[in-house]
C-alpha cells in the first residue's frame, strides 16, 4: 500500500493547504511520502513553535551567568567553581492521557537526555503534575499511573527525584499535565552542543535500537483530542530506565575525551529532527543510510525509521580518528552503535533507504520557510477586585484550617513523594516537604542548588497576565525561602488550542506577565517547552504556565527548611491586605471561584526576598517559608507539622477581617522563625519591610486568634488523610 | 474452575524485559536463543462451573484490569480441575 | 580494611556508598566491573544498591549471574567480608550467599523514607560500633524488600542469632506499622553463619552527613574502616 | 521452536499481587473470584527444532535464571511451530 504524497495526505500527516503549498515551493516536485513526514513533523507544532515563537521572543533570557539560553537541548547556567548548571523542563501530557505509566515514564527519558546529551551529570528530577477532579471516574487511574511512572522510570536510572508540585481541577478531568524536569552539572568548559560540523565526518547512532515506536508523536502532540483519541494513538513508547542508565554512563565517558564534535538526542520526531537540528544548526548537509539503522522489527520503511520515537536513543558526529575508541566505550556498556551517515557540505539532508534515494531536502529552506503564525488573540476583561468584607466566614479559622489542609490542593503529598527515591546520590540536603525549594549539594562543593516548580493554574485562568507573573514570582521566592540566590527559569507553557482567540489571548497575557517578572527580579528563561492543544472535546484546560526555578546557596549548611522549632518568635515579612478573591478559602469554604487573583508587586517582591535571604545567610534564621495557596494559617500550620511543634498567634490587624487576614493569599510573604523578634524587626523597618510578629511556636497544639486550638495530631490526621484513602494505601 | 489469563505485550511494542533476559541468557552462554519476550499470567479461583461462563468473565476481567489494552494483549484459558 | 565496591550495570548508589566509605576511612575503595574475576587483596567486597540489569526479571537476578560473582562467592567462602546494601542484598540471596528472597513491597509500591531499625547484635564487624538493642535511622528506596524465607529458615535465623537488623519504632518496638514493606519477622539485614557476610535493605550509606539529615549511618562505616 | 516457561509463586509463599488483583477484581464488582495469583511468563524463541532438548534447555534456563526456586516453581511447555 505504497501511497502517494499529496494534499489528503498532508492533510492527514498535520498540514494545512498553504503548508503543503510550501512544501511543494521548497522541493519544486511532489514530495515522497518520506519528505512529507519529515516536512509535518519538523513543521508540526511540536518541533516549530510555529504558533508561540512570535510570543515567546519577550521573555528575557540574558543575564552574565547565563552561559546558553533557549535554542539549546537544556538552558546553561554559571553555579561558580567552574561548574554550570543545564535544566530544562518538558512536557508528556498527551502521552500521560493514553498511558499514564508509559507516558510519565518516557518523559522523564526524554527530559533526561536533553540535559545528558549537553554534558551533565543529571542530579535531580522534579515533576509538575495537574490532574482531573478526583470525584471523575479516571483521575484515580491516572494519578495511580503517572506516580509509578516517574518514579519507576526516575528510581531505576538512579537520579532523585526532589520536588514537584500537584493538582487537581476539573479543567485536567480529559487532558492531565505531566511536565518534568532535570537538572545536572557539567564542567563550564566541557558543555556540548549540537551543531554538526566537519565534511565526511561520521554521524554515529547509539542507544536502543528503533521500532515503530510513536511515529508521529510530535504530530499528535501538536493536536486536539476528540472522540476518536483512540484511533490517532501511534504504538505507545515503552520506556526502558535501564538502557537510559547505560546510555547516561556511555556517553559521559566519551565526553571526557575530545571525540565528539556534535550531540544531539533523539526526542521528539526522532531521527529526523535530530539530523535536521544538527545539520541546519551546523549549516552543513546530512547523508543518512537507513540500513545502517539498528532495527527491532522486520520490513520497517523509510518514512518509519525516520519517524520513529522508539526511546533511548542519540545522533552523534564524531571525529572519525575517534570512531574505534567512541565503539570501545559504547560496546563496554552493551549499547549499539551504528555509523548511520555522513557530514556533507550540500546544505541537503539526504536519505537512502536499499539504495534508494528516500528524502532529499534543503535544510535551509526547511528551517527558515517553516511556517509561523501571528495568531488572532483575544483577552477576556480582567475580573473584578472582591472585597474581603463582603465574604462571610461561617467556619471560623480552626475549622478552616482543618478543611484547607485536608483538600486535595493542599493535602500532604507524601503519598506521592514517597514513590520517589529522593535520597539516592547522597546529596540531597531538602528532600520534599522540607523546604520551599529541594536543595541539591554538589558534589565535592559546598554549594548546593535550590530547584522548585510553580504555577497556580486557577489564578492564570482568571487574569492569564497577573498568573504568570504570580507563577514566576513564587518561584523566585520558594528559592529565596532557603536562602538560595535565584539564578534562572525553565519554563512548561501548557495551554489548549492556539487556533481559538482566547486560548492564544491567554497564552500571550501570561507570557507578558511572565516577562514582567523575569525582567524584575533579574531571573532569566533558559529553557523551556510549548504544548499546546490541551483540549479534549473541546474543553480546555486551565491555562498553566509551569515554572521551574533554579538558585544556587554557596553554602548548602546555611540553607533553611520549614520545619519548626519551639520557643520561636513568627514574624510575618511583607505586605498583608487579606486578598481572598481566587483563595482557596474561598473555593473551599466560600464555595466560589471568583475575583481577581492576588497582584504581584514586582518591587515589594524584590525587596522582601532580598531582605529575607540577607536574614537566612546571616545565620538569624531557623526556619522560613513563603505564603502562598491557603494563606497565613496555612503556611504557619504547614511549619508546625513539619516540625511537630505548636505555635499560638495573636491577633491579627482590626482593619482586616479575621479570615481574610489568616487565609488571603497576598503575594511576596514569608513566614519566618526567629529566636529574637525585636531585634529582627527593627532590622526590617530599617530596611523598610514590613515585619510584625504574629506568635511564637511551641507546645503540641495549633493555638489561633479567635480562640480555638487543634491539636497538631488531628491536624496531620486531617493533612496526611487524602491521598492514602483516595489511591486505597 | 481455574482460569488463566495470559497478559504479553503487544507485538512491536518494545519489551525491555525481554531484551535483558535474552542479553542475560546469551551472557550465560545459552546460544541458539533469539527473541526474548516476558508477560504475566493471572491463575484465578472462579466459583463458575460453566466453561464458556467462565471464560466470558475471565475475559471481561483481562479486558477491565488485567490488561493494559493499550500495549497489551491477552488470551485465555480454561482448565476445570 | 581495604573494599572494594562492585559495579554492575543498572547499579547507581555505587557513588554514596563510595563517599561514605572514603569518609570513613580516609581513603577511596576500588570499583569493580563486573566481569572482572580477581578480587585478591581486598578485605570487603560491597555490592551496592541500585537497579542491576534493571531489575527486570527479579530483583538481582541477573547480577547474581555475573562473572564478578565467581570471585565474591571464593571470596566468601576464604571467610571475606561482604556488604550487600539493597540491591546488593537481593543479589546475595539470588546468588545463594544469604538464604531467602526478597519480595515485592506488602503495599506493592516503592517506598522512599526514613525508617528507623534495631540493631539485634553488635558483637559483629559491622555492627561493632552500634549498641545491641539501638535504635537508628536510615533512608529506605526500594520496591522489594520485603523479606521472606520459609519457617525453618527464619527459625534457623533467628535461633543462630543470624537476624542483623529489624525495622522498629524511633524507640525501638518492632510493631507491624514500623515494618512498611511487609518483611516476615520484620527483618532488614541478616547475617551468614560465620557473621562476615550481611544483607541490609535500608541505605545508612545515605546518612553519613550531617547536613543531610544526620549521621545515623555512620557508626557502620567507623567500625568497617576501624576493622 | 517456541518455548514457554511459566513461573509461579511456590504456594505458601504470599503473593500480595495476586491478593489486590482480587481486591480490585471483586471492587469492579466481578463476584465468585476466589483465590488470584500472579506469575510471569518468558516466551523463548529457540534455534533448537527437537522438541525433547528444547524443553531440556528451557527448563535448565528456568532453573539457572528465569525462576528463583526459593520462592517459585516453573512450568516449560514447547511448541513447535
Ligand atoms: N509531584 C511531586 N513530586 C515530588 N515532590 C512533590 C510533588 N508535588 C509536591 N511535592 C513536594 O511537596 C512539597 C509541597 O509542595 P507545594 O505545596 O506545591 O509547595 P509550595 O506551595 O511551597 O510550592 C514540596 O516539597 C514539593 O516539592
Ligand atoms: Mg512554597
Amino acid at each position: 500500500m505504497v501511497r502517494q504524497a499529496d494534499a489528503a495526505l498532508a492533510r492527514e500527516f498535520g498540514l494545512d493547504a498553504d503548508e503543503y503549498a510550501k512544501v511543494l515551493e521548497i522541493m519544486g516536485r511532489p514530495p515522497s511520502v518520506t519528505e512529507l513526514g519529515v516536512f509535518s513533523v519538523m513543521w508540526s507544532e511540536h518541533c516549530s513553535y510555529k504558533s508561540s515563537r512570535v510570543h515567546l521572543k519577550q521573555l528575557p533570557t540574558k543575564a552574565p551567568w547565563v552561559v546558553h539560553g533557549p535554542g539549546e537541548n537544556a538552558g546553561v547556567v554559571e553555579i561558580g567553581h567552574g561548574l554550570c548548571a543545564v535544566f530544562k523542563m518538558e512536557s508528556h501530557n498527551h502521552p500521560s492521557f493514553i498511558e499514564p505509566y508509559q507516558g510519565a515514564a518516557t518523559g522523564v527519558g526524554g527530559i533526561l537526555r536533553d540535559v545528558f546529551t549537553m554534558g551533565a551529570r543529571p542530579i535531580a528530577n522534579l515533576n509538575a503534575l495537574r490532574f482531573g477532579d478526583p470525584a471523575h471516574p479516571a483521575t484515580k487511574r491516572i494519578v495511580d499511573g503517572v506516580v509509578r511512572g516517574i518514579g519507576g522510570y526516575g528510581n531505576c536510572v538512579g537520579v532523585p527525584t526532589v520536588g514537584g508540585e500537584v493538582n487537581f481541577h476539573p479543567a485536567f478531568n480529559g487532558n492531565p499535565l505531566v511536565n518534568a524536569m532535570t537538572v545536572g552539572i557539567a564542567p563550564v568548559d566541557r558543555i556540548f552542543l549540537s551543531a554538526a560540523a566537519g565534511v565526511g565526518n561520521p554521524v554515529v547512532y547509539v542507544g536502543s535500537k528503533t521500532g515503530r515506536d510513536g511515529i508521529h508523536g510530535a504530530t499528535m502532540a501538536s493536536a486536539e483530542f476528540g472522540a476518536d483519541a483512540e484511533a490517532k494513538r501511534p504504538t505507545v513508547q515503552v520506556g526502558d530506565p535501564f538502557t537510559e542508565k547505560l546510555l547516561i554512563e556511555a556517553c559521559l565517558e566519551l565526553m571526557a575525551t575530545d571525540a565528539i564534535v556534535a550531540i544531539q538526542d533523539m526526542g521528539a520526531a526522532g531521527l529526523t529532527s535530530s539530523s535536521v537540528e544538527m545539520a541546519g544548526k551546523g549549516g552543513v548537509g546530512i547523508a543518512l543510510d537507513l540500513d545502517a539503522v539498528p532495527q527491532r522489527e522486520t520490513g520497517m520503511s523509510a518514512y518509519e525509521m525516520m519517524l520513529s520515537e522508539s526511546q533511548e536513543r542519540m545522533l552523534m558526529v564524531l571525529r572519525p580518528e575517534r570512531e574505534d575508541a567512541a565503539r570501545a566505550i559504547f560496546a563496554k556498556w552493551g549499547l549499539d552503535f551504528a555509523v548511520i551517515g555522513r557530514i556533507t557540505d550540500s546544505g541537503r539532508i539526504v536519505v537512502r533507504h536499499q539504495g534508494v534515494v528516500e528524502a532529499d531536502i534543503p535544510l535551509a529552506p526547511l528551517a527558515e520557510q517553516a511556517p509561523l503564525y501571528q495568531r488572532p488573540t483575544t483577552e477576556a476583561p480582567k475580573p473584578a477586585v472582591l472585597a474581603a468584607a463582603r465574604v462571610e466566614d461561617r467556619l471560623g479559622l480552626a475549622r478552616g484550617l482543618e478543611v484547607l489542609l485536608a483538600c486535595p490542593d493542599l493535602c500532604s503529598r507524601a503519598w506521592v513523594w514517597e514513590q520517589y527515591d529522593s535520597t539516592i546520590g547522597g546529596q540531597t540536603v531538602k528532600r520534599p516537604g522540607a523546604a520551599d525549594a529541594a536543595v541539591v549539594r554538589v558534589e565535592g562543593q559546598a554549594m548546593a542548588l535550590a530547584l522548585t516548580t510553580d504555577c497556580t493554574p486557577r489564578y492564570c485562568a482568571a487574569d492569564p497576565e497577573a498568573g504568570g507573573r504570580q507563577a514566576v514570582a513564587e518561584a523566585w521566592r520558594n528559592l529565596t525561602a532557603v536562602g538560595a540566590r535565584p539564578l534562572a527559569i525553565t519554563d512548561n507553557l501548557n495551554f489548549g488550542n492556539p487556533e481559538k482567540p482566547e486560548v492564544m489571548g491567554a497564552f500571550a497575557a501570561a507570557i507578558r506577565g511572565m516577562a514582567s517578572a523575569c525582567e524584575a527580579l533579574n531571573f532569566p528563561v533558559v529553557s523551556g517547552n510549548v504544548s499546546l492543544y490541551n483540549e479534549t472535546e473541546g474543553r480546555a484546560i486551565l491555562p498553566t504556565p509551569a515554572i521551574g526555578g533554579l538558585g544556587v546557596i554557596d553554602d548548602a549548611a546555611k540553607a533553611v527548611g520549614i520545619a519548626l522549632r519551639p520557643w520561636l518568635d513568627l514574624v510575618l515579612v511583607g505586605a498583608t491586605q487579606g486578598w481572598l478573591g481566587q483563595s482557596l478559602w474561598l473555593r473551599e469554604i466560600g464555595g466560589r471561584e471568583d475575583g481577581a487573583p492576588p497582584p504581584v508587586d514586582l518591587p515589594a517582591e524584590r525587596a522582601v526576598g532580598d531582605f529575607v535571604r540577607t536574614q537566612i545567610l546571616s545565620g538569624t534564621v531557623r526556619a522560613c517559608h513563603d505564603v502562598s495557596d491557603g494563606g497565613l494559617l496555612v503556611a504557619v500550620a504547614e511549619m508546625a507539622l513539619a516540625g511537630n511543634v505548636g505555635a499560638r498567634l495573636s491577633t491579627g490587624p482590626r482593619d482586616i477581617p479575621g479570615h481574610a487576614y489568616w487565609f488571603g493569599e497576598d503575594q511576596g510573604r514569608y513566614v519566618l522563625a526567629v529566636p529574637d523578634h525585636a531585634a529582627f524587626v527593627r532590622a526590617a523597618e530599617a530596611a523598610g519591610i514590613p515585619a510584625v510578629r504574629i506568635g511564637h511556636s511551641g507546645g503540641a497544639g495549633l493555638t489561633v486568634p479567635d480562640g480555638g486550638t487543634i491539636s497538631i495530631a488531628s491536624l496531620r490526621a486531617a493533612h496526611e488523610r487524602f491521598f492514602p484513602s483516595f489511591m486505597g494505601s | 474452575m481455574k482460569a488463566t489469563v495470559t497478559v504479553m505485550l503487544k507485538p512491536g511494542v518494545l519489551d525491555p524485559q525481554g531484551k535483558a533476559i535474552g542479553q542475560a541468557l546469551a551472557g550465560l552462554g545459552f546460544a541458539g536463543v533469539g527473541e526474548v519476550r516476558m508477560g504475566k499470567v493471572i491463575v484465578l479461583e472462579l466459583a463458575e462451573t460453566d466453561p464458556a461462563r467462565a471464560r466470558t468473565a475471565a475475559e471481561e476481567m483481562a479486558r477491565k484490569l488485567l490488561a493494559n489494552t493499550v500495549i497489551e494483549g491477552f488470551t485465555v484459558a480454561v482448565d476445570g480441575a | 580494611m581495604k573494599a572494594g565496591i562492585v559495579l554492575f550495570p543498572g547499579i547507581n548508589r555505587e557513588r554514596d556508598m563510595a563517599i561514605a566509605l572514603e569518609r570513613a576511612a580516609g581513603h577511596a575503595p576500588r570499583m569493580i566491573w563486573h566481569t572482572e574475576t580477581e578480587l585478591a587483596g581486598l578485605d570487603l567486597i560491597v555490592l551496592p544498591g541500585g537497579f542491576s540489569y534493571g531489575d527486570y526479571l527479579r530483583c538481582g537476578a541477573m547480577a547474581a549471574q555475573a562473572p564478578v560473582m565467581g570471585a565474591v562467592r571464593a571470596h566468601a567462602a576464604r571467610g571475606g567480608y561482604v556488604l550487600g546494601v539493597c540491591n546488593g542484598f537481593q543479589i546475595l540471596t539470588e546468588a545463594g550467599l544469604l538464604p531467602g528472597a526478597l519480595l515485592r513491597n506488602a503495599g506493592l509500591r516503592f517506598i522512599s523514607a526514613d525508617c528507623h531499625l534495631r540493631v539485634e547484635r553488635a558483637d559483629t564487624m559491622f555492627a561493632a560500633r552500634y549498641q545491641r538493642g539501638a535504635v537508628f535511622r536510615a533512608p529506605m528506596a526500594h520496591g522489594d524488600g520485603n523479606y521472606f524465607a520459609d519457617a525453618a529458615t527464619l527459625d534457623r535465623l533467628e535461633h543462630e542469632g543470624l537476624v542483623g537488623f529489624r525495622y522498629a519504632t524511633a524507640t525501638g518496638e518492632v510493631t507491624p506499622a514500623a515494618n512498611r514493606n511487609g518483611s516476615a519477622r520484620s527483618i532488614a539485614g541478616i547475617y551468614s553463619p560465620n557473621l562476615r557476610v550481611l544483607g541490609l535493605m535500608p541505605h545508612p550509606e545515605d546518612l553519613v552527613d550531617p547536613l543531610l539529615g544526620g549521621v545515623d549511618g555512620a557508626p557502620l562505616f567507623e567500625a568497617l574502616a576501624a576493622a
